[in-house]
């Protein structure tokens, strides 16, 4: 573990332990995010990867411990805040609003960054023409940066669940966040929509945007993260780099079981 | 005595299951293993009717069951033993051994005596009989699933995930009651992502890979296999000449 | 006014209001019963107390049926009304949604109350007490011998009711569908017939209740929806799915509803039971007898 | 006799097809994954092994495999799983294109040794029988496939390999052999050489000859069966599929039984690539349902045969295949080795520049096969004087026999000597007995 | 705003505009006039709960409650203190919104069959009120003495004023809302209704969201009571109880709980059907409504304007041609 990144670090989890009744989800956790990374959770089911995720968004409230995003404490807050603070995540099982179009599910996740209110927008308030097109152009604009502008006014619902999953990510970037959680983007994804997904996820660390996922699929994670977490049984079990971790034998023995 | 055959099953618009076959014959204790969201518990599902396959037909004793209701299965003689255990919580061990032998209940004599059959394998479960079942311990609930499960006296007992969020030593427990179980002749499909546990003590087993089997065989012959890890850690685990 | 008859009188609403608490334990105990099975509120619940008091009533004032036939016709009409209402309206509409559900057993509320109303007009029934004799005067309160019959029935029921879960497999299998229905089915517990069943037995209680209660309060069409509400006051304020709780929390309901007509204004009786629902439902949703943890991870 | 496995010998053919179903799925999605040249087959006619293959029937949508596309893949292309987990490579014997290279797991080699325990069973080896392994071990799958599958039945296996004829009788009677493995022809060459030893061979051991290798007929299992006391079994197996296990014939001696719990067989017209009705003859097809280092789908043996449906006493389920009839291509085994006329051609012309006229022939030359290459001679090959021809004809002798691994006979024939069909002449002439 | 709802309110602004002058033409229907005034009054109440229940998946049973709280503050407030109404509607109105804003923090937070109870029984609470404080309300039997609007110092006496003047009212507030559901707020709306979880996610402050538009369905009901108080004059407690209530919702769900424009056709369509109509039947009407609610509930969750063939072509918002980069 790099603690003396310490400063450097995007996220911090110092000692995250979630309960739920009798059973620990997370035990202990402590971890640092660098910046511009591609972060990586893996672990076999159960091990606490997306009670770690909901813990970072604020959807749950860890049972003790402290996430800290660029040195500011940030649980506690409710989900919105940390988003307006520069956390976005994607769903594990696909949260879209599938009544709304495209172009609308990444209109609306413009929400942090606008203002106009019921009034505002009610009375046509000269501020709220400029922002509702500004909301509108930015909208399109994450629209092409995932590849999904043909698409921009179906109905959300419709989409097969590859564009799904690319749109739900198009949402989570338009919130302009500093770190982006995915959880399980490639569930559900063919080979083909797999190696998109993993372009896309490059990308999006280009923009300068932190990455971390939680995945299954092997082949993606090794190839595309910078470095791995790896989570057994809500503790920490190794961290490292794809190769490190590939041969690392308690992740082999966690995975394949024991002996 | 159970045979699927090229199932495809769909969750939502998730292809889960990309024509999954596979067989258990009387008393074998076939393993089926894989990662997460390889399909293993869509298989489950699939056999006990809680999701109706696309494609494909599944036969139990040569009568295809597909589509069937999950209590009409049970009465055909497959129990399940769910992942995460899926104990009536709020009721007392006893009720729970109970509900496990519901198709049988206008018998109930052999209730009784399959109950204190269950008690005389699990003793711990004699003790606790009167608690309600959300207070037991991890390994014991799990214990009470697969006596529940033999309540209903199956041909085919199915365990899906028995390992999964126990301790190792409580895992090795676990084991030590399914390979009982098998010893004893009774016909048992294990899914696992525990690969190694579970085919230690399976005859065959099947190797599932996005909704795919890629590897089938002995219990103890798969084991070795390097596929095997593959299907766990992906590509890196086996690099192919040509790949 | 002096110690003597203040006493007097706290005793008297102590009575009453037990009286009608149990009661609303009664309708509270429907509403576990279904909501256990199914996870649905049947807003209908107090209709069926309106239909059990009003075919009571009937049964009697037509046929001249002696009463005590006529609470077990009461109960299995409306029994009957339970069944078809699972039957051919709650089983198509469970995929649908919350919203529609509430709406849909909104709309059945209100056409038995409509029914109700076209077949036994506005006027208020009322049925003879089940025994004969004036009240008996404890410590100078009264009590009808037909408040005894309120009680005895209500344990009645709450015991039947016991026994049933406790002990008989179909209500140990209704418990485990509640409890985990995708369990339940894997263990060959027929869901859908135990869904069926919880309509059916909270009808019957309903009724029940509406019937016992009738020769003391008499009973007309449109007291459903004001006793559904304060029994699922009880439901809720007792934990939802309990039935210990539903009882003293039906009495709780009750006791508070008699003081506050005996002491603050009778008209505001019926707006304490609801302002309690709400406190409940504001601050413990879970209940006063509901686990937090449970209640978590149910619904809302 | 015991049945070695009878758990999958003798399962019904209901849950046969099940077997073949679940392990085609397997070996399809690992080849599909694995083998580009399968991915590449399969993405051609648009098939997804996962959506795809809902029957065994399904299986006929793919296209056949080749003994050229096998050697096109020199030597590791067509390999499934990377070379650290093969433990052992064979390569088929020596053709005129590159040598078609196959490999093995450990695990294949269990289940290879566990074929060929199941047919040596089937031919009527037990555990108490001293075995004589008479085919070529090296390169080549038989000896060491035989070999495998001996020890695993637990027989004393005697790895005398090909040729020595006289050493081999000795062993015979000292070593007290009871069970001979060995080609058809190498058998009676043999019975042969007990005759010209003066061996009486009812004084022999020997009880079971399990013969393999080449084409060969029912007269000659007579023959062998009756010169040397032995009860014969035919068995057939093919490098590329495995070596030999793939089939073999129980002592009801009416068809070799194909293991199919494998191998999966068809049998189509070699011209059409039509399957064929059970009973129908054509070119055996096979894919392999469990091989991991080299599976091979829907592989063109180039073997022309039947299948047999009926039931067989021996209680073994597994369909039949009848005698293989003759080779189906222009490859031409002779001696257990494949040789296309065509390369000869090549190499006659290395010699002298020109591609002369010239006919291979198969002879049977008492029970030795033969071949024979007839070169019809003209200006350039006519030489007045013999010293010279007879090094030209040495030459030519040398050169072919490095190439295809056994020693022609040569022949110079007269220009236009040679029999033409429609004005050419017919590369190979097979002149052992033909089979009925 | 887009086409569609140009087109639309053209169409209807148009109807809505010559319906008077149509009807007044004949005698036997001249009364409808009146019977639109209701529907107009009604339909401010109905957009109030589309935006709440139809956008933002809120169910409220206490719309009659809101209706009530809004007619009796403008109707005491008037008669007992001799308040101009146009002064007193404030009042109400801001009464209203308060007690919503109070009741809403916690009840909000409930979901599903709990908030359907809460608001059940916060409405039934208001209701028992209203019947109670005999010194304000005047009870049971009601309130008289109100006065009539009047509108650049003339009372509005005549019913094609009144018509006109209600009629006016709900489509500016129509406008309103069509305005806020075309925009980021009705973008929210929609996105709690959709998935609270992820609306949450996307860093829509959900509880906020709930509570302002309870407290603008409340603000329409008491605009709506208002005029209703000094349109009939007189207030008794019985036109705002559950039954109301549920009424209200019977007329947004026949409509078309996602359409603004259904909740307006459901009112009118059900302010006919209940004022009119069914007065045929009088004693048949509760069990009608059930009846309706039932049939909708189940088989027309959409409402009449999912019966009516979509608009030809799909809705094209323009779309500005995006350049490079995020934003």
């Amino acid at each position: 573990m790099d603690s003396h990144d310490f400063g450097k670090a995007i996220l911090e989890l110092e000692d995250i332990t979630m309960q739920f009744g009798g059973i620990t989800a997370l035990q202990g956790v402590t971890y640092q995010v660098p910046p511009d990374v591609i972060q990586a959770v893996i672990g076999p089911n159960g091990a606490g990867k997306t009670t770690l995720f909901h813990c970072i968004s604020g959807l749950l409230q860890p049972t003790s411990g402290c996430v800290r995003m660029n040195g500011h404490r940030i649980n506690g807050l409710p989900p919105h805040r940390i988003t307006a603070l520069g956390i976005a995540r994607t769903f594990q099982h696909v949260a879209l609003f599938k009544s709304m179009t495209v172009l609308e599910n990444v209109m609306l996740a413009r929400h942090p960054r606008t203002h106009s209110g019921f009034l505002a927008t009610g009375f046509r308030l000269p501020g709220m023409r400029s922002e509702e097109k500004q909301i509108r152009e930015s909208a399109a604009c994450f629209l092409d940066f995932v590849g999904l502008e043909d698409d921009a006014h179906l109905e959300a619902g419709t989409l097969p669940l590859g564009k799904q999953k690319i749109l739900e990510i198009a949402r989570a970037l338009a919130t302009e966040p500093r770190l982006v959680l995915l959880d399980e983007p490639a569930g559900g994804l063919n080979m083909r929509e797999t190696e998109e997904l993993g372009e896309l996820i490059r990308r999006i660390r280009e923009k300068g945007t932190t990455v971390m996922l939680v995945e299954h699929d092997m082949n993606l994670i090794m190839e595309i993260s910078d470095r791995i977490l790896v989570l057994h049984y809500g503790r920490h079990l190794a961290t490292g780099t794809p190769v490190e971790i590939k041969d690392h034998p308690a992740v082999i023995e966690a995975y394949l079981g024991e002996g | 005595m159970l045979k699927v055959k090229s199932v495809h099953t769909y969750y939502g618009n998730i292809h889960a299951l990309k024509g999954v076959s596979l067989h258990v014959r009387p008393g074998e204790t076939v393993a089926l293993i894989g990662a997460n969201g390889a399909g293993k518990s869509t298989i489950v599902n699939t056999i006990c009717g809680q999701i109706k396959p696309l494609k494909g037909r599944i036969e139990f004793q040569g009568q295809p069951i597909e589509g069937l209701a999950p209590e009409e299965i049970v009465r055909r003689g497959i129990a399940l033993v769910p992942e995460g255990r899926q104990i009536f919580a709020t009721l007392t061990v006893e009720s729970n051994l109970e509900m496990g032998g519901f198709v049988h209940r206008n018998n109930h004599r052999q209730v009784r005596e399959d109950m204190t059959r269950m008690y005389d394998r699990f003793p711990i479960l004699r003790q606790r009989s009167r608690q309600l079942a959300g207070t037991l311990s991890g390994g014991e609930q799990q214990m009470l699933a697969i006596s529940r499960a033999l309540m209903s006296r199956p041909q085919l007992l199915v365990l899906d995930e028995p390992s999964m969020g126990l301790a190792p030593l409580i895992v090795r427990e676990i084991f030590s009651i399914i390979e009982e179980l098998r010893r004893e002749g009774r016909t048992i499909l294990l899914i696992e992502q525990n690969a190694r546990a579970a085919l230690q003590i399976a005859d065959r087993g099947y190797v599932l890979e996005t909704g795919k089997v890629v590897l089938q065989g002995e219990g103890n012959t798969l084991l070795e296999h390097r596929e095997v890890q593959r299907a766990y850690l992906g590509k890196g685990a086996g690099q192919i000449v040509d790949a | 006014m002096t110690e003597h008859t203040l006493a007097m009188d706290i005793l008297q609403y102590t009575i009453s209001g037990l009286t009608v608490g149990v009661i609303y334990a009664m309708v509270a105990l429907g509403y576990n019963i279904i909501y256990n099975v199914t996870e649905i509120i049947n807003f209908a619940q107090g209709e069926f107390v309106m239909l059990g008091g009003l075919f009571a009533a009937f049964f009697v004032g037509t046929f001249g049926m002696p009463i005590h036939f006529a609470f077990f016709s009461a109960v299995f009409t409306t029994a009957c009304v339970g069944l078809i209402m699972e039957r051919f309206v709650i089983r198509r509409a469970r995929n649908t949604g919350v919203l529609s559900l509430i709406i849909i057993t909104i709309a059945i509320s209100i056409m038995l109350k409509g029914s109700a109303m076209l077949w036994w007009g506005k006027d208020p029934y009322s049925l003879p007490p089940f025994s004969s004799g004036g009240p008996i005067m404890i410590g100078g309160a009264a009590l009808q011998p037909q408040a005894l019959w309120i009680f005895g029935v209500s344990a009645l029921v709450v015991l039947l009711l016991t026994l049933f879960f406790r002990r008989s497999v179909y209500g140990k299998a209704m418990l485990a569908c509640a409890d985990n229905p995708g369990a339940a089915r894997m263990v060959g517990i027929p869901v859908r017939q135990m869904v069926l069943l919880s309509f059916i037995l909270s009808a019957a209680i309903g009724a029940a209740a509406g019937v016992v209660i009738t020769p003391i309060s008499m009973m007309e069409y449109d007291r459903g929806a004001m006793l559904g509400l304060k029994g699922f006051g009880a439901a809720v304020l007792g934990g939802l799915g309990q039935f210990f709780g539903a009882l003293v929390a039906g009495a709780i309901l009750g006791l508070a509803e008699s003081f506050c007509a005996g002491y603050l204004s009778s008209g505001y009786k019926d707006a304490v039971a609801l302002v309690l629902l709400l406190l409940a439902l504001f601050f413990k949703p879970e209940g006063i007898f509901g686990s937090g943890e449970a209640a978590k991870l149910k619904k809302f | 006799m015991p049945i070695w496995e009878p758990d999958k010998e003798c399962m019904s053919r209901d849950e046969l097809q099940q077997f073949q179903l679940e392990r085609l799925q397997a070996t399809l999605n690992r080849v599909y994954r694995n083998v580009s040249f399968y991915r590449r087959r399969f993405k051609e006619c648009d098939f997804h092994p996962e959506n795809d293959l809902t029957e065994l029937k399904d299986l006929q949508r793919l296209p056949f495999t080749t003994s050229l596309d096998v050697s096109d893949s020199y030597p590791y292309d067509m390999f499934a799983v990377p070379l650290r987990e093969v433990v052992r490579v064979h390569s088929s014997s020596g053709t005129m294109t590159n040598p078609r290279v196959v490999g093995y797991t450990r695990q294949d080699l269990r289940t290879w040794s566990s074929l060929v325990a199941r047919i040596l069973s089937a031919g009527g080896v037990t555990q108490d029988d001293v075995i004589q392994v008479a085919f070529a071990y090296g390169l080549m799958t038989g000896g060491l496939g035989i070999h495998y599958g001996a020890e695993r039945i637990g027989a004393s296996v005697l790895p005398t390999s090909v040729g020595r004829t006289e050493r081999q009788v000795k062993i015979m009677q000292d070593f007290r052999s009871t069970v001979l493995v060995s080609t058809p022809s190498y058998a009676l060459v043999i019975a042969d050489k007990l005759d010209e030893m003066k061996v009486d061979p009812k004084r022999l051991s020997l009880r079971y000859c399990i013969c393999a290798g080449e084409p060969w007929t029912e007269d000659m299992r007579r023959e062998i069966e009756e010169r040397l006391y032995v009860k014969v079994t035919d068995n057939y197996g093919i490098s590329e599929v495995m070596g030999p296990g793939v089939a073999g014939e129980c002592l009801e001696q009416n068809g070799m039984h194909i293991q199919e719990d494998q191998f999966h067989a068809e049998i189509i017209d070699p011209g059409t690539g039509r399957i064929l009705e059970p009973g129908e003859e054509g070119e055996l097809v096979i894919t392999t349902l469990t091989k991991e280092a080299f599976p091979v789908i829907r592989y063109r043996t180039g073997d022309l045969c039947r299948i047999l449906t009926e039931p067989c006493p021996c209680g073994r389920t597994f369909h039949r295949i009848g005698r293989i009839l003759r080779r189906c291509d222009d490859v031409v085994v002779i001696k257990g080795i494949n040789i296309i006329p065509e390369r000869i051609g090549d190499i006659l012309e290395q010699i002298k520049g020109e591609r002369p006229v010239y006919q291979l022939v198969a002879v049977r030359d008492g029970h030795k096969d033969q071949l024979e290459i007839r070169v019809e001679v003209t200006e350039q090959f006519f030489y007045d004087k013999m010293r010279e021809q007879r090094t030209l004809v040495d030459g030519m002798r040398t050169k072919v026999a490095n190439f295809i691994g056994i020693t022609p006979r040569i022949k110079l024939v007269e220009k236009g000597s040679l029999v033409r069909q429609d004005g050419v002449v017919r590369l190979f002439v097979d002149c052992r007995n033909p089979v009925r | 705003m887009n086409r569609k709802d140009w087109l639309l309110f053209l169409g209807v602004g148009l109807f809505i505009g010559v319906f008077p002058l149509v009807v007044l033409q004949f005698k036997a229907v001249s009364h409808y006039v009146d019977v639109m005034i209701f529907a107009g009054i009604f339909s401010l109440v109905c957009l109030g709960l589309s935006m709440l229940m139809g956008f933002a998946g809120q169910i409220s049973m206490a719309q009659a409650a809101f209706f009530g709280i809004g007619a009796y503050a403008s109707g005491i407030l008037t008669s007992r203190f001799g308040l101009n109404p146009w002064a007193a509607m404030p009042v109400g109105v801001a009464l209203s919104a308060s007690v919503a804003w109070l009741i809403g923090i916690p009840t909000l937070r409930l979901k599903g069959h709990y908030l359907a109870m809460a608001t059940l029984g916060f409405g039934v609470i208001v209701h028992i009120i209203l019947g109670e404080e005999v010194e304000w309300t005047g009870g049971p039997s009601g309130l008289v003495d109100i006065p009539g609007l009047s509108l650049f110092g003339r009372p509005v006496t005549n019913d094609v004023h009144w018509y006109y003047l209600v009629w006016g009212i709900v489509f500016l507030a129509l406008v309103f809302c069509l305005h806020v559901i075309h925009s980021r707020v009705g973008r929210a709306l929609r996105a709690i209704h959709e998935e609270e979880t992820a609306a949450e996610a996307m860093g829509v402050p959900t509880a906020r969201f709930k509570l302002q538009v309870f407290v603008l369905s409340a603000v329409f009901a008491a605009v709506a009571g208002s005029l209703y108080t000094h349109y009939v004059t007189c207030l008794n407690p019985g036109s705002f109880n559950l039954m109301w209530s549920i009424r209200f919702l019977l007329m947004v769900m026949v409509g078309g709980m996602r359409s603004l424009w259904g909740a307006i056709m459901g009112t009118v369509l059900l302010t006919f059907v209940g004022n009119e109509w069914l007065q045929v039947f009088a004693d048949f009407e509760v069990l009608i409504y059930g009846a309706i609610l039932l049939v909708v509930a189940m088989f027309f969750p959409g409402g009449l304007v999912s019966l009516v063939p979509r608009w030809p072509g799909p809705r094209k918002d323009p779309i500005p041609a995006a350049s490079d980069g995020g934003s």
